[in-house]
C-alpha cells in the first residue's frame, strides 16, 4: 500500500472531514443575509429621510436625535426593560414549576399539559379581548369580586397608567409559560433515570433532586428558555395591541409597537428603522455576554 | 449499631418476566454478604430492591427489624455503588462526593475531611475539580466509591465496585473496604465477580441463580462444601471439573469410572461412607483444578490417584500453569506449576488429591 | 416498549405524601384554572347570541346556547366580500406550516448536530450568529424581505412564504438542538463511526431517534410561529392565499362595523384547532428515558 | 372586461357587504374582482401589506387609502391617475371642493371617494336624559357640561368613551371644532399654523377636553367603541361623541333612531369630515389599466354610492344623490353637508387621516392620549402640542 | 491479509495534560496485543487514537503501512468495544449489533447469519428485542462485544470487554475470543485488567504507565523477565513481594539481607552471576508469593531457604490461602494450601524457591 491514497478518495476524504462545514455553510450563508444583511439595511435607512418608502439619500444622525426627542420612546425603552425582565423571570418560575410538578407521574398528564400549553395556540387578536374584559374593573374580575362579596376589592391595573404594563406581564405569562413548561419538561424527560436512582440514595429530596442535580443538567434548557422568552418579550406586539393598545395613554408603549407605528401607520421609516437599530444594539449589549458565558460553559 | 437486613419471599417482575423469584434471606447486622452469580441472575436487581429504588412486586424488605417496603431511599440510610456508576455529569467530582452529605446537612468541616480521606484513599485526590465526562473508567468508579464510601449509613450496597480497576488497586481498595468494614461495622452487601473478592471480603457469600438463591454459606463452605453442581461449578476459577461416570466397587473401596474409560478414581473414606447410591448407578465426580497436578511433583499423601492422558491446551497464567486434556470427552483442566509444564500433544502424568473430590448425583444435582 | 426506569423508586406512603400529593394537585389544578379562564370566557361568549352578549355581562354563561356562532365562523363569515368563512383558508395555512415546520425543523436539528457533535473551530461564533437572528424584528425585515421575495420571483407565493419562515425559524430550530445534542454523550456517536455510519447516517439513524423531545418542542414551536403569524401572512399573500390568521384577523376585526363577539370567540378557537391538535399529538411524545442504558459513567 | 384587485379593509358585517356591492357591480360589467382584504388597526395592517407589495413590484390595482396618504404614495409615483374618467363624469361639480382636492394630486384625480362619514357626532339614550332632567340635546359645550353634571348627579355616566387614541383625538378635534369653529379648526390642524397652535383658544380646548376627561367612568382605557355604544344603548351612560359609524350599532341591536337613541352635531357649527376612498395603484396590462377605469367610473355612479353607503350607514360622497331611503340621522347629515359645503364650515377630520400627514397627527395623537390620560394642563399640552409637530416636519 | 500496526512518538494531550506522552510501538499483522497498565494510564485513550476517535497531538499512526491521522474511523476497518458499552439506546439489541453491518450494506442473509452466531455465543439470543435500558450491566456489555464481533474487520480493539462478567462466562468468552482470533487472524488490541485473560489470551503484553510503554513482550517474558519494579509490581496478583535489603556475601554465595533483620536470602548462581554489584549496596529482592511456600509441603529442591515469622492475615482464596506476614517492616505475601494455613499470629515456617527470585537496583528499579 502507497503512502497517499488515490486523489479520488482524498477528495471525499476531504469533502467527508468538511461535511459539518459544508452542511453548516449555507444554512449561516443564508442567515447573514437575512438577518445581518437586512439588519444593515436597517442600519442605513435609519440614516436617510426614508417616509413612506425607503429611499437612499445619506442623511447621518437625524433620525436618531429625532427618536431620542420623542417622549413615547422613552416610555417605550423603560417598558422593555420593566415587562421583559418580569416576564421572562416570572414565565420561566413558572414554567420551572409546572414541569417539575407534572414529572411527578400526574395521571392527567397529557390533558393537564394541554391545558398549559394551549394558550400559545390562541391568536391574541382574539384573546386579547377576552383578557381586556377580564381584567377591565367594571367588566370582569374586580366586578366579579365584588359581586361575590368582596366589596372592596379593587384590580384596576388595566386602566391605571402606572400598573397596566403587569397586566401585560400577565397576559404574556399566561400565554407562553406553558411552552416554557414544555421546554423543561422535554429536558426533565432526557435525563439519565439512573442519575435520579444515584440522588434518591444519597439522601436528596425530590427537592435538592431537582435543585442540583437536574436543572444543573437542564442549563441549556435555560439558555432555550431565556432566548425564546426574550424573543416573545422583545416582539410581543399583538398583545400589547390587543390588550391595551399602548393604553392608557401611551403608557405601555413598548419598541415593537412604537417600531410598527412609526414605520406603517406614520409612514416615518427613518425614524422605525433608528429605533429597530437602538433596539438591536440593547439586545446585544445584553443578551451577548451571556452567550458567551453560556457557550463556554457548555464546552468546558 | 448497624441493621441487618431481612429478605421475605421478595419478588420483582418487569413486565412479564419475573426477575426475582421468591428471595427469603436473613442478613445479620454488620455482616458483609457478598452476592454472586451468573450475568442477569438479578443481582443490581436485589440491590435496588433494597436501596429502594424499585419497586417489589411481592414479599418484604426489612432493614434493622423495620418494614421498608414503603420507605424511599433517602430514608433508609444506604450508600450505593451503582454498576453503571451513574456520576452527576455536571458536578465536579468533588461535589460528586460530598452532594450526598450536604443532603444531610452534615457540617462542612467533616465534608471536608472525609472527602480528603477517601479521595486519599482512592487515589483521586488531583481529580477533585475534574468533571466526570474528563475522567477514565477506572477513575469514574473510583469516584462512584468515593460517594459511596463518605457517608456512613446502616448499609452499603456496592455492586461490582471494582471491575475496572487494575489489579493492584483492586488489591489496595480490597484491603481498605474490608478495613472499613471492621472499623465501621455496618451491613455490607456485595456483589462482585471477582472470585477473589468474594471469597476474601465476604463473611457469607450467596450465590443466585435465575432470581433465586442457591447457597447462603461462609466463603470457605461454599467452595468446599457446595450443595450442587450450580454452585460448585460457579465458585472457583477455573471452575470444578465435572467428570460424569459411573460408581463400582474397587476391591473393598468405592470409586468413580467416567464414562468410556478405564480410569477407576477411588473414593476417600468419609465420603464413601456418605454415598448411598448403588453400584453402576450414575455419579458426577467434582475434581478442583488445583487438585489435579503433574505427577510426583507434590510431597506423597493419602488417596492420591495418578493417570495419564495427553495434553492438548497449554495456558500459562503467570503463578500456575493449566493443562487442559480430556478424560471420556470430558474437558479437564489441571493446574500445575509452570517449570512442570509439557508442550500440546505429549502424554502427561497427572496425580489427583482424592481428599478433595466431590460427589453429585447427576440428575437432582445435589452434593453428596 | 417505553418505561420509565424511574418509576420503581420507593415513594413515601402515609398522611405525609398524601398531604403533599393533594398539594401537587392543588397548585396544578390552580394552574388550570389560570389558564382555563380565557378559554371559559370565549366559549362561554361563542355560544351567546349577539343580543345576549349585548345585553348581559360580557363574563356570564350564556343564558340560551347556541352554535350559530361556530357554524357561522366556520363557513358563512364574511372575509371581505367572500362569506365562506374560515373553511377555505385552513387549507392555506396548513399547505404553508407543514412543509415550514418540516424544513426548518430538519435544518434546524442538522445544524445543531453539526454544531455540537462535529464541532469545527468558529462553530460556537457561527452559533451565536444564528442564534441572533431570533431577535431581528420582523417589522424590520418585511421591506427588504418583499423586495427580495419580488426579485426572486416568490412574491405572493406560497413557497414565499415557507422560505421567509423557513429563514426565521432556524435560530430557533438550531438552539433547540444545540441545546439537545450537547447533554448526549459523545460515546455513543464514537461507537457510530466506529460501526461505519457518516454524518448522515449517525445524523438519521442514532441522534434523531434518541432526539424525540427536542423534537417535540421544535415542532410545537415551529408550528405555533408559523400558523400563528400574521405579519407575513399578510405581507407575502395575496387574497384567496391568505393563512387563516389573516382571515381570522378580518373576521374579527371591523374598524367600523358591528362587532359579533360569539363568531369572533369561536373563529379563535376554530383557528387554533390545529394547533391545539400538533399539541396533542406531540405531547404524546414527552416520554422518558430515551437515553437509558446507553452509557456507563 | 378588465381585472381589479382591491386591497381593503372592509371585512365584515356591513362594510363586507357594502364592498360586496361593488364587487357585484364591477362583475356586472363584465370584469374580474380579485378581493384582497385585510382587517386591522383601521388599515394599518393592510397599508403594512400595501408597502410590501410595492417595495416587491407587485401592487394591487386599487387600494382602500384616504386623506394625505393619497398625496404621499402619489409622491413616490406609485400611482395611476383616472383624470379621464373624472372629466367625462364632472366629478369636480357633484363632489365637496374640500374633499375633491384630497382626491387629487398635480390636479388629477388619483382616487374616487365612497362616502362620507360624520365625525363630530352626538350620540345620546333619551331614557337616560330624562332621568337626569336634562331636556334637549347640547348645542354648546356650556350646555354640554351643564347636561353632564346633571348625569353625574343622577349616578349616570355623562360620556360613554373608549380610551383608544383615535378616541381620544375623536374628542378632541370635535371639541377643538366646537371652541373655535371650523377656521380656527382649519388653522390648527389642517394647516399647523404655529400661532393657531399655540392660542388661548387651544388652551381652552384643552381645558374643556379636560372637563369631559371628568365626565368619563374610570374604566374607561382600551375600550373598544362598540363597548361604549352599548353602554349607552342599556343608559349606563348617556352620550357618545362617535362618528356616525355608531349608529349601525345602535341600529343591529333594533334601536330605531329618534326614539331609543337620539342624534345630534356635536357644538360648533360644522361638518368633520371622514370619507373612504378607493386609490389606484400603478399597474401594467391592458386589463388591469382597464379595470381601473372601469373602477372608477363605478364608484362614482350614483346608483353604487346609494347602495353603498346604505349598507355602510354613511352618506354618499356625491353631494347630488337623493337620500330618501336613508334614516334620518343621514338624512340630518347631508343637509348639514351641504349647509357646511355653502358655509366653508366642512373640516376634513385630523383624527381620521383627512387633514394632516400621518406622522404629525400621530404626534398629536401621542400628546392628546397622553393629556387624556394623564394630569397634564393645558398650557402644557399646548406647548407640548407644538414641539409635537414641529418633530414630525 | 491482516494489518499490523504502528505508532510513532504518538501524542495526546487534552488541554494542558498530556496523557499518552511519544509512544512507539510495532503490532504485527494477526498480533493479539494486550494492554495493561494502572487505571487512567491512558490506554482507553489510545485506543481511542487508533480507532480515529481522537486526533493525534503529534507522531503518527500506522494501520497497515498507511498513514492513518487523517483518516476517519470508518475508513480505517477497526471494530471496537467500548469500556462505556456506548450502546444505542433508542435501537434494540438485535439493532445495535448489525446496525454496523446496515451502514456497510451487507446482505441480511448474512447479516442475520453473524447475528446468530454471535447472539448465541455471547447467550444474549433471548435478548434480540429489548432495548439496552432493560439489560442488566453484563447483558449490556455482551451486546457492546456482540456489535464488534459480528463485523469482521481488520482491527479489532477491545477495551476492557468483559469487566462484568461473571467468572465463568468470563472464561468462556476468553476461549472464544481466543479461537475466533486464531480462526481470523485479525490484529487484535486489548485492555484488560485480568491477570489470567491477559497471559492467556495476549502473543504480547504492552504494559503501559502514565503515558508511556514500559515493556512490551511475550507474557511469559513479562511475567519472568519483568524490566523492572514498575512492571514486576503491576503483572502478578498478588504481586510480587518487594524486599529492599543489602548484599552481603554469605561464605562463598551471594545473599541478600532484608534491612533491620538477621535474615539472608541467598542467591541462585545464575542471578547472582549477573549481579555487578558491590556487597554492602543497596538491592530490591522479588519475590513472588506462589514462590514463598509453607515449608516441607513441596518437593525439596535447590536453592531453597526456610525462615520463620508471625502469620499476621490469613486470607483464603479458595485453591490457595494467602499469608500476609512480615519482614523488616516490609509486608509480604506468601501463597500456601488451604490445608497448611494457620491461624494468625501464629509462627509460621515459610520457603522460598530462590530460582525464582528477582533482584532490582532500588533507585533505577531496573531489573539486574
Ligand atoms: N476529556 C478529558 N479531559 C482531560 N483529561 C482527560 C480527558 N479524558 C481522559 N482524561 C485523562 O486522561 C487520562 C487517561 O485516560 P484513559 O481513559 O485513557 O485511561 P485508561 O488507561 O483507560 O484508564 P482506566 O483503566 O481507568 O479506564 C486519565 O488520567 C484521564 O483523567
Ligand atoms: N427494565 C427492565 N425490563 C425488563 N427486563 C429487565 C429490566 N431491567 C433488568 N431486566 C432483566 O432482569 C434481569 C436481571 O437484571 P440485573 O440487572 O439484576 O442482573 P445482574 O444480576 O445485575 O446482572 P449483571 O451481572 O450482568 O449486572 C436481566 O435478565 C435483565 O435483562
Ligand atoms: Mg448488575
Ligand atoms: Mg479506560
Amino acid at each position: 500500500m502507497t503512502e497517499h491514497p488515490s486523489p479520488r478518495l482524498q477528495a471525499e476524504r476531504w469533502i467527508e472531514r468538511q461535511l459539518p462545514r459544508i452542511v453548516v455553510l449555507p444554512l449561516f450563508a443564508l442567515s447573514l443575509f437575512f438577518v445581518y444583511g437586512f439588519i444593515a439595511w436597517t442600519a442605513y435607512i435609519s440614516m436617510t429621510p426614508s417616509g413612506v418608502m425607503p429611499v437612499y439619500d445619506f442623511q447621518g444622525l437625524a433620525q436618531y436625535e429625532r427618536l431620542w426627542a420623542t417622549p413615547r420612546w422613552y416610555v417605550a425603552i423603560l417598558n422593555l426593560f420593566v415587562f421583559s425582565g418580569l416576564f421572562i423571570v416570572i414565565a420561566m418560575a413558572i414554567g420551572i414549576l409546572l414541569a417539575i410538578l407534572l414529572d411527578q407521574r400526574v395521571r392527567a398528564e397529557g390533558l393537564i399539559r394541554t391545558i398549559y400549553l394551549y394558550p400559545m395556540a390562541l391568536s391574541f387578536i382574539v384573546t386579547g379581548t377576552v383578557w381586556k374584559w377580564l381584567l377591565n374593573p367594571g367588566l370582569g374580575l374586580q366586578r366579579f369580586m365584588r359581586e361575590v362579596g368582596f366589596e372592596d376589592f379593587t384590580f384596576d391595573w388595566l386602566v391605571n397608567s402606572d400598573y397596566a404594563i403587569y397586566t401585560l406581564v400577565l397576559a404574556a405569562v399566561w400565554q407562553s409559560s406553558g411552552y416554557a413548561m414544555a421546554l423543561f419538561l422535554a429536558g426533565l424527560r432526557s435525563v439519565d433515570d439512573e442519575i435520579l436512582k444515584a440522588a434518591a440514595v444519597d439522601g436528596a429530596s425530590g427537592w435538592k433532586t431537582y435543585t442540583s442535580i437536574v436543572l444543573p443538567i437542564l442549563r441549556p434548557v435555560f439558555l432555550s428558555t431565556v432566548i425564546i422568552l426574550a424573543h416573545l418579550a422583545i416582539k410581543s406586539f399583538d398583545l400589547v395591541i390587543a390588550l391595551t393598545g399602548g393604553g392608557p395613554g401611551y403608557a405601555t408603549d413598548m419598541p415593537a409597537t412604537f417600531m410598527y407605528a412609526f414605520a406603517f401607520q406614520r409612514s416615518e421609516l427613518g425614524v422605525a428603522a433608528a429605533s429597530a437599530t437602538m433596539m438591536l444594539m440593547t439586545i446585544t449589549a445584553i443578551i451577548v455576554p451571556y452567550l458567551y458565558s453560556e457557550l463556554r460553559r457548555t464546552n468546558r | 449499631m448497624a441493621s441487618g437486613i431481612r429478605l421475605e419471599k421478595l419478588r420483582k417482575s418487569f413486565g412479564a418476566t419475573e426477575v426475582i423469584k421468591g428471595i427469603d434471606m436473613e442478613i445479620e447486622p454488620g455482616e458483609f454478604v457478598v452476592l454472586v452469580g451468573p450475568s442477569g441472575c438479578g443481582k443490581s436487581t436485589l440491590l435496588n430492591l433494597i436501596a429502594g429504588l424499585e419497586t417489589a412486586t411481592g414479599g418484604a424488605i426489612r432493614i434493622g427489624g423495620k418494614l421498608v417496603n414503603d420507605v424511599p431511599p433517602r430514608d433508609r440510610d444506604i450508600a450505593m455503588v451503582f454498576q453503571s456508576y451513574a456520576l452527576y455529569p455536571t458536578k465536579t467530582v468533588r461535589d460528586n462526593i460530598t452532594f450526598g452529605m450536604q443532603t444531610r446537612r452534615i457540617p462542612k468541616d467533616n465534608q471536608q475531611a472525609a472527602l480528603e480521606e477517601f479521595s486519599q484513599l482512592l487515589q483521586i485526590d488531583h481529580l477533585l475539580d475534574r468533571k466526570p465526562g474528563q475522567l477514565s473508567g477506572g477513575q469514574r468508579q473510583r469516584v462512584a466509591m468515593g460517594r459511596a464510601l463518605v457517608r456512613k449509613p446502616e448499609v452499603f450496597l456496592f455492586d461490582e465496585p471494582l471491575s475496572n480497576l487494575d489489579a493492584k488497586l483492586r488489591i489496595s481498595m480490597r484491603t481498605e473496604i474490608k478495613k472499613l468494614h471492621q472499623r465501621l461495622g455496618k451491613t455490607i452487601v456485595y456483589v462482585t465477580h471477582d472470585q477473589i473478592e468474594a471469597m476474601t471480603l465476604a463473611t457469607r457469600i450467596a450465590v443466585m441463580d435465575n432470581g433465586h438463591i442457591r447457597q447462603f454459606a461462609p466463603p470457605a463452605d461454599i467452595y468446599e462444601n457446595p450443595v450442587d453442581l450450580f454452585v460448585a461449578g460457579f465458585m472457583g476459577s477455573p471452575p470444578m471439573n465435572m467428570l460424569p461416570g459411573v460408581l463400582c466397587r474397587n476391591g473393598a473401596a468405592l470409586a468413580v469410572q467416567p464414562k468410556g474409560t478405564g480410569l477407576r478414581f477411588p473414593l476417600p473414606r468419609p465420603l464413601a461412607d456418605r454415598v448411598t447410591l448403588q453400584d453402576g448407578d450414575q455419579v458426577v465426580l467434582g475434581l478442583r483444578p488445583e487438585s489435579i497436578f503433574a505427577a510426583e511433583t507434590e510431597l506423597p499423601g493419602e488417596n492420591r490417584f495418578v493417570f495419564e492422558e495427553a495434553v492438548e491446551v497449554v495456558e500459562p497464567t503467570g503463578p500456575d500453569t493449566m493443562i487442559v486434556f480430556d478424560i471420556g470427552g470430558t474437558e479437564m483442566i489441571a493446574r500445575v506449576r509452570p517449570e512442570d509444564a509439557r508442550p500440546e500433544g505429549t502424554r502427561f502424568r497427572f496425580e489427583v488429591d482424592m481428599t478433595k473430590a466431590k460427589l453429585f448425583t447427576p440428575d437432582t444435582g445435589q452434593a453428596m | 416498549m417505553r418505561q420509565r426506569r424511574t418509576s420503581g423508586i420507593v415513594q413515601p406512603k402515609g398522611l405525609r405524601s398524601v398531604l403533599m400529593r393533594m398539594g401537587l394537585f392543588a397548585v396544578l389544578g390552580l394552574f388550570c384554572l389560570y389558564y382555563l379562564l380565557p378559554l371559559v370566557v370565549m366559549v362561554s361568549t361563542s355560544l351567546k347570541s349577539l343580543a345576549e352578549i349585548r345585553e348581559g355581562t360580557l363574563l356570564s354563561l350564556p343564558q340560551a346556547i347556541t352554535f350559530d356562532a361556530w357554524a357561522k365562523a366556520w363557513d358563512s363569515a364574511c372575509v371581505g366580500v367572500r362569506c365562506d368563512g374560515l373553511k377555505p383558508f385552513m387549507w392555506n395555512s396548513i399547505a404553508m406550516a407543514v412543509p415550514a415546520v418540516i424544513l426548518s425543523t430538519t435544518l434546524g436539528a442538522i445544524n445543531g448536530y453539526a454544531l455540537t457533535k462535529w464541532r469545527f473551530p468558529g462553530a460556537d461564533w457561527i452559533f451565536a450568529l444564528i442564534l441572533f437572528g431570533a431577535f431581528i424584528p420582523f417589522q424590520v425585515v418585511l421591506l427588504p424581505m418583499a423586495r427580495t421575495l419580488g426579485q426572486l420571483g416568490l412574491a405572493g407565493t406560497v413557497p414565499g412564504l415557507i422560505l421567509v419562515h423557513t429563514v426565521y425559524g432556524l435560530a430557533f430550530t438550531t438552539l433547540f438542538f444545540r441545546n439537545f445534542f450537547v447533554s448526549v454523550s459523545d460515546g455513543i456517536l464514537q461507537a457510530a463511526k466506529v460501526d461505519g455510519a457518516g454524518f448522515f447516517g449517525i445524523f438519521f439513524r442514532i441522534v434523531l431517534p434518541m432526539s424525540i423531545p427536542a423534537i417535540v418542542v421544535t415542532v410545537i414551536w415551529q408550528f405555533t410561529q408559523i400558523w400563528n403569524d400574521f405579519l407575513f401572512g399578510v405581507a407575502f399573500t395575496i387574497g384567496d392565499s391568505n393563512p387563516v390568521t389573516v382571515a381570522l384577523n378580518n373576521v374579527v376585526n371591523t374598524s367600523t362595523g358591528v362587532k359579533e363577539y360569539n363568531v369572533d370567540m369561536a373563529a379563535a378557537i376554530i383557528a387554533a384547532l390545529p394547533t391545539m391538535l400538533v399539541y396533542v399529538v406531540a405531547g404524546a411524545y414527552f416520554v422518558r428515558g430515551l437515553s437509558a442504558g446507553a452509557v456507563k459513567g | 372586461e378588465g381585472t381589479v384587485e382591491v386591497l381593503h379593509w372592509w371585512t365584515s358585517g356591513g362594510e363586507a357587504k357594502a364592498v360586496g356591492t361593488l364587487k357585484d357591480a364591477f362583475e356586472a360589467q363584465g370584469g374580474t374582482w380579485v378581493d384582497s382584504p385585510i382587517a386591522g388597526g383601521g388599515g394599518d395592517a393592510a397599508m403594512t401589506a400595501l408597502r410590501a407589495r410595492v417595495v416587491a413590484g407587485n401592487p394591487p390595482t386599487a387600494v382602500q387609502l384616504k386623506g394625505p396618504g393619497i398625496q404621499e404614495w402619489a409622491q413616490q409615483g406609485a400611482l395611476n391617475d383616472v383624470q379621464e374618467v373624472a372629466t367625462a363624469e364632472h366629478w369636480d361639480s357633484v363632489l365637496p371642493p374640500a374633499l375633491a382636492t384630497i382626491m387629487k394630486y398635480d390636479g388629477n384625480y388619483v382616487a374616487a371617494p365612497v362616502n362620507i362619514h360624520r365625525v363630530d357626532w352626538l350620540w345620546a339614550n333619551p331614557e337616560a336624559l330624562a332621568k337626569a332632567g336634562v331636556e334637549d340635546m347640547p348645542t354648546t359645550w356650556e350646555e354640554f357640561n351643564a347636561a353632564a353634571d346633571k348625569l353625574q348627579a343622577a349616578g349616570i355616566t355623562p360620556l360613554g368613551h373608549g380610551g383608544q387614541a383615535w378616541q381620544d383625538a375623536t374628542l378632541f378635534e370635535d371639541v377643538v371644532l366646537g371652541v373655535g369653529g371650523p377656521d380656527f379648526y382649519r388653522k390648527a390642524l389642517v394647516e399647523l399654523d404655529p400661532e393657531a397652535l399655540a392660542s388661548p383658544t387651544m388652551v381652552a380646548s384643552f381645558d374643556q377636553l379636560r372637563k369631559l376627561r371628568g365626565y368619563v367612568d374610570p374604566n374607561f382605557p382600551g375600550r373598544d367603541w362598540n363597548l361604549a355604544t352599548a353602554m349607552v344603548m342599556r343608559g349606563e351612560a348617556a352620550f357618545q361623541i362617535m362618528g356616525d359609524w355608531a349608529k349601525g350599532e345602535f341600529l343591529a341591536a333594533g334601536k330605531v333612531p329618534g326614539e331609543d337613541f337620539l342624534c345630534a352635531p356635536t357644538p360648533g357649527n360644522g361638518f368633520v369630515l371622514n370619507s373612504d376612498s378607493f386609490t389606484f395603484f400603478k399597474v401594467s396590462g391592458e386589463d388591469k389599466l382597464k379595470g381601473q377605469q372601469v373602477l372608477a367610473s363605478l364608484i362614482m355612479s350614483p346608483e353604487f354610492q346609494k347602495t353603498f353607503n346604505l349598507a355602510k350607514g354613511s352618506i354618499p360622497a356625491r353631494t347630488d344623490v337623493s337620500l330618501d331611503d336613508f334614516d334620518m340621522c343621514a338624512q340630518k347629515s347631508h343637509e348639514d353637508l351641504l349647509k357646511a359645503v355653502e358655509s366653508d364650515a366642512l373640516v376634513p377630520s385630523m383624527a381620521h387621516e383627512m387633514a394632516i400627514p400621518r406622522s404629525v397627527r400621530g404626534e398629536i395623537l401621542d400628546l392628546v392620549t397622553e393629556f387624556f390620560n394623564s394630569d397634564m394642563s393645558s398650557e402644557d399640552a399646548t406647548e407640548r402640542l407644538s414641539a409635537a409637530i414641529m418633530r414630525a416636519m
